[in-house]
């Protein structure tokens, strides 16, 4: 018997690399080559890695991707996390793609339910952020991963800029099971500000000929935000942020949530709560955290991606925001979600639907989306131990059993009852739950948030409790209560919000404190951009289409 | 840092009750009589109450003033025959009871669901508006909202003795969308807000004299503006129309040929544009006059 | 209807006197004769549009006009499809050209000048509210192109089917493009013929001319425009209180 | 459009009202004006709803009743312009109207 060979994946990538031969220079290929440098370094049966993050996107190697043919590339295993260009559904169309594991198709929702229903989009599973890169290590180990970087240097060592979000967490399982990681970069420098990734993980690298594609995705404009919405960040504030002492949390990135970061230097200033909550955050760098940064309420923020136009602002807070030895911004997403797994008191986010159980989903027959990472966030943590004041204060109300946790993290939803054009939010049934859509998941219906890990749903009626419920009968009737005019609020029945106000689990805005009335615009700390870039000191440099001065 | 309710964001009715004296406001043809559109009725389009204009008499500072305030939000605040009517109607009141008329306006123009009888009610009311003027009665025009002043409301604007503006207040005929579509995203890219602003917003007209002030988007800085107007009017002379036809005739030559947005800015003499954008209305104005 | 040509039209308005009408960029300026009355012509032709520089060529005209001659009729004729689409003219105040215009001609009223306007062909937007509109008595000959837009614009503008706004129309004359109907609203005084002495009209008309507007009463009594003139009376009357 | 009339018992309005009416809001997209006005028999709230948005009949009557049982507001006539807005606005403006009705306007 002789030895196994168990060495095979380290000859068969140099092998790969001996083809690519002269068509790169060193590490270095030119754009023009990048076609046939992919023909020869992906080969079919190959697990591709394609980096597709929330923000940024390897948009140059996607399309060069996109331009080959099913005679060049087939039978792939494609995972990556966003599915967010046209070049990604152009792989799907042109039949390369034998199974796809992703996380999320935000603005490519539409077409992927088309691909979906045409029968071209094999999905192995919709994962969040954390899960799917956790599978890289174990059963989806990419074999080829193409990334996007700032800048290289003549080595090949890699600087990610504000955008580090997943590059890390794809090119470490890649480069150590001697997978080949080729990178896009936007220059090619003498000097980097600083290493990110060490150029012994870098097999191939091109300078892109156009700088890769970055969203704006967490900028909101302040003028957007309506009084509907100041008045729940306000209910929301008193009931659960004061009441619960929520020192450490994450925020989505809906209006909802930015009217209460520019509520906290005005509302939560005359409320006492500065220096009490909103210490910890991770999030990304949202410029409606300005206001309240600048007025002394935020400790520490930890991102999993950067944001447009605040580049000079958090590389000038490098106590308040992580940052490199070069001073500029630092982000990670795997990082950041697993910090926003573990360690914070507080999901807070929206979402299209919630049926009578709590559960919430973005997805419907016409549009599937995904997940991203609101449910490593909006969960409970099960391997969680250490205890808040928050934590311990929800699990009390939750009545822990003999085998559960004391504690329990803040999971919030919050929506109002009616989405635009009169759609209602609150829904019998999810959208979700469509068979097709199941069928094509294997039987899972893509839940964002599950109604069991919600602690608390807030509307404009007011607050539902769903941690305190006793039932399952008790946490359906708790949000008829706060669903409005909804189908769902309308069978609510009376008796039994009385009873579950009584016991404080419906509380209605006047409960916690709040006066409708006094929900105005007028106390958002700014009340469009340029009030931010004012607050900014000049340091926020908003995007193009943000700008009207 | 808390601070009022911004005038952009408000109401025709809450910017007319947060510029005069609490409680004086007297709302002529209110509410209750129900005097709405039968033109929208027909075409089955939600009607309104005052048809997109609030008129009445109120004091400021204790002096009596006749007000209008177009609805922006209602059809583009744009002019029906009603509301048209309306305020020819109080323009001539403004001019019989020698009372300054002050209108905030918040309109694209003529309404187009009522067709030619808007369009005639526009050029009635600047027939009023002068009728005010040939009698010193002064006639002011606030424009503070995005929606702005265009179209015929636009030159109705123009007709006043003085017009009060803010940093989110635009004046003009034709909208961005209209230029766009007739020359081309190339020669005017709607979307580009800064470079629309800076064609029709409220520091391009302070700084070419168009707008007589620029204040902060505050109730309270409108009101001290308003005020400081009140007892002046400008005069329809040979001498006046002499050299504001110089004026133009110069402004045309400076500035006629340049695709340049920011041409008018330099030309005025601002220097740090990026400064100036950033600064609020007054600061701006002081900026302005610093350069002068 | 055969369409004349802009000197043609003078000829028939002015006769042999029209050759004082000087005919630049399908502007209109000049003096000449109506009749035995001398008057100052001022307009626009060929359905041009109007900027910033063809509203100071007409200012001027009114200048000139008010500081030579002086109660010297004006006689305003429009032609034009509107103001110009653009954005320097926008940037450079168009809407305040046109309001100095308008005060130019608002000085001559004053001044004893009688402003009387013909639309000879279009006469829409912008260009027909910014002087047209002002004059003292309007009229419009029976082929010009008068009022806000036709019904298809419309229909484009507002997504309503244009037949449901030709229906309308019959009972909303508002909502009917050209001059008849624009009369009805009380908008023009009289619609004229081309070929049946216009001079003649033009000529009573600049003797009869009076300085207040009677559009909404006109309106009101031709049955176009209904509700104007009544909430105007109720706004005076009950402002009197 | 959808136009309905339908009057709510509810508990008389105060005997003295700063104003005999009172207006809030403005008819635009998603957005809607309340006219309250002091008319008719002690004991009733009448409504009149016309909305641009039709087949939403039971969630309009169900937020009347709620407010008819909420305030006091026998007494009144109810007369709403809509186009489209959201139940929370309506009851927004609802209760705006009646605060200016019944304390002046602020």
């Amino acid at each position: 018997m002789t030895a196994a060979n168990l060495a095979l994946r380290r000859q068969n990538k140099a092998k790969r690399l001996q083809k690519v031969g002269r068509l790169a220079r060193g590490k270095f290929v030119s754009p023009d080559n990048v076609p046939q440098v992919l023909k020869r370094i992906i080969e079919p049966g190959d697990i591709l890695c394609l980096e597709g993050d929330n923000q940024k996107q390897a948009d140059f190697l996607a399309s060069q991707l996109a331009s080959l043919e099913r005679k060049d590339l087939r039978d792939i295993h494609l995972v990556m996390s966003c599915i967010t260009l046209p070049a990604h559904i152009q792989l799907f169309k042109k039949g390369m793609i034998r199974q796809v594991d992703f996380c999320y198709a935000g603005p490519q929702g539409t077409a992927v339910a088309d691909l979906v229903k045409a029968k071209k989009f094999p999905v192995g599973a919709i994962h969040t952020y954390n899960e799917l890169y956790a599978r890289y290590y174990i059963d989806l180990t990419p074999r080829v991963a193409l990334i996007a970087a700032a800048q290289a240097d003549r080595k090949g060592n890699l600087f990610l800029a504000a955008n580090t979000e997943e590059t890390p967490a794809i090119v470490e399982p890649t480069a150590f099971s001697d997978g080949i990681v080729f990178a896009q970069v936007n220059e090619i420098v003498d000097t980097l500000p600083r290493i990110d990734i060490p150029a012994d993980q870098v097999d191939l690298v091109v300078q892109a000929p156009y700088p890769m594609h970055l969203q704006a995705l967490f900028t909101r404009d302040p003028a957007a935000i309506t009084d509907v919405q100041v008045l729940m960040a306000m209910v929301a504030l008193r009931g659960i942020y004061e009441k619960y002492g929520v020192q450490s949390l994450n925020h989505g990135v809906g209006f909802n949530t930015a009217a209460i970061e520019l509520l906290l230097p005005t509302y939560g200033e005359r409320l006492g709560l500065k220096g009490k909550i909103c210490k910890y955050w991770m999030v990304n760098p949202l410029p409606t955290m300005i206001p309240a940064i600048e007025s002394g309420w935020v400790e520490s923020v930890f991102a999993v991606g950067g944001e447009v136009g605040m580049e000079r602002y958090t590389a000038a807070h490098s106590d308040v925001f992580f940052t490199g030895r070069d001073g500029s911004f630092h982000s990670n997403r795997a990082m950041g979600q697993l910090a926003g797994h573990y360690g914070i008191d507080m999901f807070i986010g929206a979402s299209l639907q919630v049926d009578i159980n709590g559960n919430s989903s973005t997805v419907s027959k016409n549009r599937i989306t995904g997940f991203g990472g609101a449910p490593n966030m909006g969960c409970q943590p099960a391997g969680r131990r250490h205890p808040t004041e928050a934590w311990l204060k929800v699990g009390a109300e939750a009545n822990p059993g003999p085998g559960s946790p004391p504690g329990r993290k803040l999971v919030v939803q919050m929506v109002e009852t009616f989405q635009a054009g009169r759609v209602p939010t609150f829904v019998e049934e999810l959208d979700a739950q469509d068979p097709s859509i199941r069928k094509a998941l294997h039987g899972v219906t893509p839940v964002m948030i599950y109604g069991d890990d919600v602690t608390h749903i807030v509307t404009e009626e007011g607050i539902a409790n769903l941690a305190a419920c006793r039932s399952i009968a008790e946490r359906q009737a708790a949000i008829r209560s706060v669903a409005g005019y909804t189908p769902v609020g309308l069978k609510r029945r009376k008796r039994d919000t009385e009873e579950l106000r009584r016991r404080g689990i419906v509380q209605f805005p006047e409960d916690v404190g709040v006066s409708p009335r006094e929900a105005s615009r007028s106390l958002l700390a700014a009340q469009d951009i340029k009030g931010l870039v004012r607050w900014s000191n000049g340091l926020y440099d908003p995007p193009p289409q943000f700008v009207d001065w | 840092m808390t601070r009022g309710p911004l005038f952009h964001e408000q109401t025709a009715r809450q910017r007319i009750a947060a510029l005069v004296d609490p409680g004086s406001f007297d709302e002529l043809l209110p509410p209750p009589e129900r005097i709405t559109s039968p033109y929208l009725a027909q075409l089955g389009i939600p009607v309104s109450f005052d048809d997109g204009v609030v008129i009445g008499h109120a004091k400021i500072g204790g002096r009596k003033v006749y007000l209008a305030a177009q609805v922006g939000q209602f059809v583009g605040g744009a002019v029906g025959e009603i509301h048209g009517a309306k305020l020819t109607g109080l323009f001539k009141a403004a001019a019989r009871d020698r009372t300054p008329c002050i209108v905030i306006v918040e309109s694209g123009g003529v309404r187009l669901h009522e067709g030619s009888a808007g369009e005639i009610a526009i050029a009635e009311t600047m027939r009023a508006i002068f009728e005010c003027r040939a009698k010193k009665v002064p006639t002011i025009a606030v424009i503070c909202s995005d929606i702005g002043a265009y179209g015929g409301m636009g030159i109705l604007s123009t007709c006043c003795d003085f017009r009060v503006m803010t940093e989110h207040g635009r004046l003009g005929i034709s909208g961005p969308i209209v230029i766009e579509k007739w020359m081309g995203k190339k020669a005017y890219d709607s979307s580009n807000r800064a470079l629309v602003w800076k064609t029709s917003g409220g520091k391009t007209k302070y700084l070419l004299g168009d707008a007589d002030s620029l204040v902060l988007d505050d109730a309270g800085a409108i009101r001290e503006a308003i005020s400081k107007l009140l007892g002046k009017s400008s005069a329809v002379s040979l001498k006046a129309v002499k050299a504001r036809q110089a004026e133009l005739a110069k402004r045309l030559k400076r500035f006629g040929q340049t695709e340049d947005a920011d041409a008018v800015w330099k030309g005025m003499g601002v220097r740090d544009i990026e400064a100036a954008s950033l600064a609020s209305g007054p600061e701006f104005a002081a900026m302005a006059k610093r350069e002068k | 209807m055969k369409k004349l040509s802009s000197r043609a039209l003078l000829s028939q308005l002015f006769g042999t006197s029209a050759k004082g009408i000087a005919v630049e960029k399908s502007l209109v300026t000049g003096y000449a004769s109506v009749g035995a009355t001398r008057v100052c012509v001022i307009g626009t032709c060929n359905g041009t549009y109007v900027d910033n520089a063809a509203a100071l060529h007409l200012a001027a005209q009114v200048i000139d006009c008010i500081e030579h001659h002086p109660k010297m009729p004006i006689v305003m004729l429009v032609d034009s499809a509107g103001q110009e689409p653009n954005r320097v003219a926008e940037m450079l105040g168009l809407a305040s050209y046109f309001g100095h215009l308008l005060n130019c001609l608002e000085l001559a009223r004053r001044n004893g000048h009688k402003l009387i306007t013909v639309a000879t062909g279009q006469a829409v937007g912008g260009a027909f509210i910014c002087y047209g509109m002002f004059g003292d008595r309007i009229y419009a000959l029976d082929s010009a192109r008068v009022g806000l837009m036709p019904v298809e614009a419309m229909s484009a503008v507002t997504k309503i089917p244009v037949p449901v706004l030709r229906k309308l129309s019959k009972t909303m004359p508002s909502l009917e493009f050209g001059a008849h109907p624009f009369a009805l609203l009380g908008g023009v005084e009289a619609v004229w013929t081309l070929d049946d002495g216009v001079a003649a009209k033009l000529e009573k008309a600049i003797a009869t001319a009076s300085t207040e507007d009677n559009r909404a009463e006109l309106g009101k009594k031709r049955g176009g425009r209904k509700l104007a003139l009544d909430i105007r009376k109720k706004v005076l009357t009950e402002s009197a209180r | 459009m959808e136009k309905f009339t339908k009057a709510f018992p509810s508990k008389p309005l105060k005997a003295r009202t700063a104003k005999p009416w009172a207006l809030a809001g403005v008819v635009g997209s998603g957005n809607l004006e309340v006219l309250l006005e002091r008319a008719g028999a002690s004991g009733t709230m009448e409504c009149h709803v016309e909305t641009s948005i039709p087949g939403y009949k039971s969630s309009w009557l169900a937020a009347l009743a709620d407010f008819a049982t909420h305030y006091p507001a026998g007494g009144t006539k109810v007369t709403i312009h809509d186009q489209g807005a959201p139940p929370v606005l309506v009851n927004l403006r609802l209760r705006q109207a009646y605060d200016h009705l019944t304390g002046g306007d602020k």
